[in-house]
């Protein structure tokens, strides 16, 4: 074993006082290899040094929680024997220097995540944030992100059926992409990845390993080649008709009791997949990697450590199961190769040709990483912008906002996924939370939000907000809301005005799940996304699922019928603070967003289950971007109905009223239930507004000039397919 | 002028359609295949008559569009 | 009736065409690529998905697969075979259908509802009609069917043009750039019909669509 | 030994993606191209050291799996 050099510790990531940990840890000096394992597992990726501290605010449990944080996955019990395995992940700085490959191994990751706890993917969903349209990138990026996503997921036979895309600036030079996953398993048969029984067999099975994505690597490039480094990408290859494989491979394993414990190959490969079963197992871990399977030759016990090839999978299965194993895998056509076993040492011990490569003890590689107490700031609160005068009328406000990059219909990005693969998908793309049908006429709902606008304004009400609205949305479905994933994306969290705005969402999220109690069950961390001191506009994108007792009862956007009475549940006060009228309209980013009350979130989404469930309502959607005249229009387009609607009293401005952003609104339509609905609200402590009637194939607002329905599709329809003409794929 | 372009993977990136072609070829009982890796090939046909402008003009082209200079390499050959 | 399902490592379509098959009163078996017989079955089906990874062409590697012996052997007795998308792609590899398909001609994988019109009564168009319209699901990026003017002619002469896509209410059409706006073609035989389209996924109570139950209770009758 | 197999779509045939770098190549202001076509380049290498029989061998490949035969043409090369 050769020493390592400080220095080379530097190229690592390390500081001083890190490397000075090292030491102490392992009572000599490490070698380069050893050396590389300290730095995956310390890394911020995976240790969460930074953000640890903060997370620990967040709710994890509740009744209907079977596994919080800390797995692969998180598990929620929802009835009739099954569970539902979520998680969402980011893939942000892989997408936006391949954005192809990037996304797609994006999808793939998240997808193992979820099938390595024992089941089965059923939707995918991913929330995409580009930088301006008109930045000369972009178009690209769009392009290929969106053809990664869909040949993963359209390959491996998962829909993905929802999302969420949003354009700014501030992603100019760091696009953001999250994908989200969602499985369905026995409750009973959940699978984990705690390596409890020493002398058991470790087998790898999945794709061979090559140098893919080593970036330790070219920082420790002293040691090697420098010119073969040079030209070694970092950018992993997806093979999605692999992952089908392992995928359909391992839940044949599964239903056998052959596997102790199972973890994906994710970040760091073979080194955090091995520490982190053997730490959650409490026992150690020896590796011969002369029994990987190999792509390439000549690799170091370095390399092959901190592979991030994909599509590999580890697990500690019992000694009887081998042979059962290797059959399955065979039918397959996957490589599934012993490659070492669980010990009781509490170290993990790594040997090539015969020679000790590493040998570290596990417990402060999985659990001493350093931990850090960034300062943090909050920004200033932003004084309100009050009610500024329109330039433009209402209608034409409507148009502008119905065509804007924020607005326009995302359906030219989910037109490129197979959203139908497996007959199941009850609500398509377009609604307000997709839905997959579950045995016993039963269903699935699932939704992304966050409103990074709103979180650079002010992060705790933008963490608030982004749980209020992903249960909003679930609700507006009839879903009932029963827990939570989140992808944190933020800059540098060296960065106090950063690290304020992670701070701030954490606490804002953590306060909105315990109040609507949608517990966090899984969850993602991503920071420096960041360029030259550009950071992303703070994103922390909640994923959300919920429950339909009734499919019969789902409810949906589109209006029912003509003559159905339009109800707005929750008040209006006209907030453009933060607004994308103010933005789109007027050209500002200005003001405070607007607040959230979670109590009252809280009554309005029970008021409207219980209407949903009760009364049947012929439609149901959130108010959110845009105000309500954009949901108001998005019912008329999905439906093909218009509408005539009315404000109700002249005291607050129209385009205030029709356009600002307030929390915690609903609008519904009913044929004939108008007083059962006005009598639940009062009940309920609602507010609760009739604002019109439906009918006629044209809007007409305030007793305006009525628009028709087709001159907002087009330009909501148009937009996005036209910006992105010509950026087609060449590949 | 006729230019063909060859966009390969770079040594060491995953090929997937190159493994599945290896994969198939030994199914079908072609023995003796000890690796297959799979490119494009790109004709183009210039107005410009030019050898050494074209060279230029087409190895723009390469970097900006025809080959994803991340994980490919490219050649070009005047034909 | 019986069905044989045969399935592919990549197969990712066989739970829709299951559902479809047993709605429509069918009993499934299936065949794995492996298999050099086929299960006793009236209607051998080919579903979605992507057979092999379908990197080289679409449904190349699985047209060599030793189950595609038998299929051959069973299409070539008449026995009804029907091939969905990939399974579409697999039976123009395999030869037992003329044509090609090529990269879709907006370039992008496309999943839609499209609209179907049933151009020819046969074997395998169930209880659909001639000029009957239906709503089903494409999802597909290699469904642009391909066919030289000399065979595109035979294909009209021969009446084996099965399904074509027609405008629906908005204007969009053919999905994919296919030659005559062919969905779905039959062989001279008229026992072996592949199309892009996926009705399966319109059968459902709960899928967008339920437009394609008949097409399968009308197949399930005749074969039973 | 290492053999290289151009696979290209017989002319006459549409060639979406060829279309599609054409006119990516005109958007991004290249001037002058007056065609392009798209095929696919498979470098395979044999353990087989006669060139006579590794020509015959990858011609069975080509005609079984590589190509297809109806809308595409191919070539092999010895490198
Ligand atoms: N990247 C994407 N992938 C799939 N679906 C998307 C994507 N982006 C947006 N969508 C879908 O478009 C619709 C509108 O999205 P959004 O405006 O975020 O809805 P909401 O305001 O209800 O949260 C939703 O049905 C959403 O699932
Ligand atoms: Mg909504």
């Amino acid at each position: 074993m050769n020493a390592v050099l400080p220095d080379i510790a530097a190229r690592h990531g390390f500081t001083a006082d890190e490397y000075a940990k090292i030491l102490d840890h392992m009572g000599r000096e490490p070698n380069l290899t050893e050396l590389g394992i300290f730095s995956a597992m310390w890394s911020e990726h995976c240790s969460y040094k930074s953000s640890r501290r903060w997370l620990k605010a967040l709710a994890s449990n509740a009744p209907w929680v079977i596994c919080g944080p800390g797995e692969n996955a998180g598990v929620v019990d929802i009835g009739d024997g099954l569970a539902a395995v979520f998680k969402m992940e980011s893939h942000n700085h892989p997408s936006f220097i391949e954005p192809f490959q990037g996304a797609a191994t994006g999808v793939g990751g998240i997808m193992r995540d979820v099938f390595t706890m024992g089941a089965r993917p059923v939707a995918l969903l991913d929330v995409l944030r580009f930088g301006s349209p008109s930045h000369p990138r972009t178009r690209h990026l769009v392009s290929g992100v969106v053809s990664g996503i869909g040949s993963y997921g359209n390959c491996t036979g998962v829909p993905t059926v929802g999302g969420q895309t949003t354009f700014h600036a501030s992603c100019n030079g760091n696009n953001l992409v999250n994908a989200m996953c969602v499985g369905i398993a026995p409750a009973d048969r959940i699978f984990y990845a705690a390596a409890s029984q020493p002398g058991a067999p470790v087998i790898y099975v999945g794709s061979k390993t090559g140098r893919d994505g080593i970036h330790g690597a070219s920082m420790a490039s002293t040691g090697f080649d420098d010119e073969a480094e040079a030209k070694r990408p970092t950018v992993q290859v997806g093979d999605p008709f692999t992952e089908k494989l392992l995928l359909e491979a391992c839940l044949e394993l599964m239903a056998s009791e052959s596997i102790i414990a199972i973890q994906d190959m994710g970040a760091a490969g073979l080194t955090s997949s091995a520490v982190e079963m053997a730490a959650r197992g409490g026992t150690g871990i020896d590796l011969d990697l002369d029994a990987v399977p190999q792509r390439e030759t000549g690799m170091t016990a370095y390399e092959m450590m901190l592979s991030e090839s994909q599509e590999r999978m580890l697990m500690v299965i019992h000694e009887h199961a081998l042979e059962h194993a290797r059959g399955i895998f065979e039918k397959w056509d996957l490589d599934c190769a012993p490659i070492g076993r669980i010990t009781t040492t509490g170290r993990l011990v790594v040997t090539m040709n015969g020679r000790i490569e590493a040998d570290i003890a596990i417990g402060p590689l999985a659990h001493e990483a350093p931990l850090y107490e960034r300062p943090w700031t909050l920004p200033e609160p932003r004084p309100p912008v009050g009610v500024p005068g329109s330039p433009v009328t209402v209608e034409s406000a409507l148009i502008t906002l119905a065509g804007c990059p924020d607005l326009a219909s995302r359906r030219w990005i989910w037109e490129q996924y197979d959203h139908l693969v497996m007959g199941r998908t009850v609500a398509p793309p377009g609604g307000d939370a997709a839905v997959i049908e579950l045995p016993g006429d039963r269903g699935l709902a699932m939704t992304a939000d966050a409103t990074p606008r709103y979180c650079e304004a002010d992060p705790v009400a933008g963490g608030r907000q982004a749980v209020a609205e992903a249960w909003r949305n679930l609700v507006a479905v009839g879903a009932r809301p029963l827990a939570v994933t989140d992808c944190l994306n933020f800059g540098n969290p060296e960065s106090p005005a950063v690290m304020g705005t992670f701070v701030g969402s954490v606490n804002g999220i953590a306060e909105a799940s315990r109040a609507l109690a949608m517990p966090v069950v899984s969850g993602n961390v991503s920071f420096y996304n960041e360029t030259r001191g550009e950071a992303v506009q703070p994103a922390p994108t909640i994923g959300a699922i919920g429950l339909i007792d009734d499919l019969d009862r789902m409810a949906s956007l589109a209006f029912g019928g003509a003559d159905e009475t339009i109800h707005l549940i929750g008040a209006t006060s006209g907030h453009l603070g933060a607004s994308l009228w103010l933005r789109e309209i007027t050209g500002e980013e200005d003001g405070p967003p607007p607040p959230v009350d979670l109590d009252a979130e809280r009554r309005t989404g029970e008021l409207v289950l219980g209407l949903i469930r009760d009364l049947g309502l012929a439609s149901c959607h959130d108010v959110s971007d845009g105000g309500l005249l954009v949901a108001l229009a998005e019912m008329a387009l999905a439906s093909g109905i218009g509408f005539s609607v009315r404000r109700p009293d002249r005291e607050v401005a129209a385009h205030a009223f029709w356009f600002g952003e307030e929390q915690g609104r609903f609008v519904v339509s009913s044929p004939c239930a108008g007083k059962a609905i006005a009598a639940a609200a009062h009940d309920a402590g609602v507010a609760c507004t009739v604002l019109g009637r439906t009918g006629g194939d044209v809007l007409t607002v305030d007793d305006g000039q009525p628009i028709s329905i087709e001159s907002v599709r087009t330009v909501h329809e148009r937009w996005l397919p036209d910006t992105m003409a010509g950026a087609g794929e060449t590949s | 002028m006729k230019v063909r372009v060859h966009v390969t993977l770079k040594d060491g990136v995953l090929d997937p359609q190159g493994k599945a072609i290896h994969r198939a070829l030994e199914t079908l009982g072609f023995a003796g295949v000890r690796d297959a890796r799979q490119g494009k090939v790109i004709d183009l046909e210039l107005a410009c008559a030019d050898e050494a402008g074209a060279r230029e003009q087409v190895d723009r082209m390469c970097r900006q569009l025809l080959a994803n200079t991340v994980i490919e390499d490219y050649t070009v050959e005047f034909v | 009736m019986k069905a044989a399902l045969v399935l592919f490592p990549g197969t990712n379509r066989e739970t829709d065409m299951s559902d479809a098959l047993r709605r429509a009163g069918a009993e499934v078996v299936t065949a794995w690529h492996r298999d050099r017989e086929l299960p006793a079955a009236d209607l051998v089906v080919l579903p979605g998905g992507f057979s092999h990874g379908d990197y080289l062409r679409c449904g190349a590697m699985a047209a060599r697969a030793p189950v595609m012996a038998p299929i051959v052997e069973s299409a070539g007795r008449g026995v009804p075979v029907l091939g969905v998308c990939n399974g579409f792609q697999i039976l123009i590899e395999a030869g037992l259908l003329p044509g090609a398909l090529l990269r879709n001609a907006g370039l992008r994988f496309v999943c839609r509802t499209v609209h179907l019109r049933l151009e020819r009564r046969c074997r395998l168009s169930g209880h659909l009609d001639v000029g009957d319209v239906i709503r089903v699901p494409v999802a597909h990026g290699d469904g642009n069917y391909f066919a030289d003017s000399d065979l595109a002619a035979r294909l009209e002469d021969e009446d084996r043009v099965v399904f074509r896509y027609v405008p629906d209410g908005r204007g969009a059409g053919n999905p994919n750039g296919s030659t005559g706006d062919i969905a779905g073609i039959i062989n001279r035989a008229g026992n072996v019909l592949g199309m892009m389209p996926h009705p399966e996924d319109a059968t459902g109570p709960r899928q967008q669509s339920r437009d394609a139950l008949p097409f399968f209770q009308g197949i399930v009758e005749s074969l039973s």
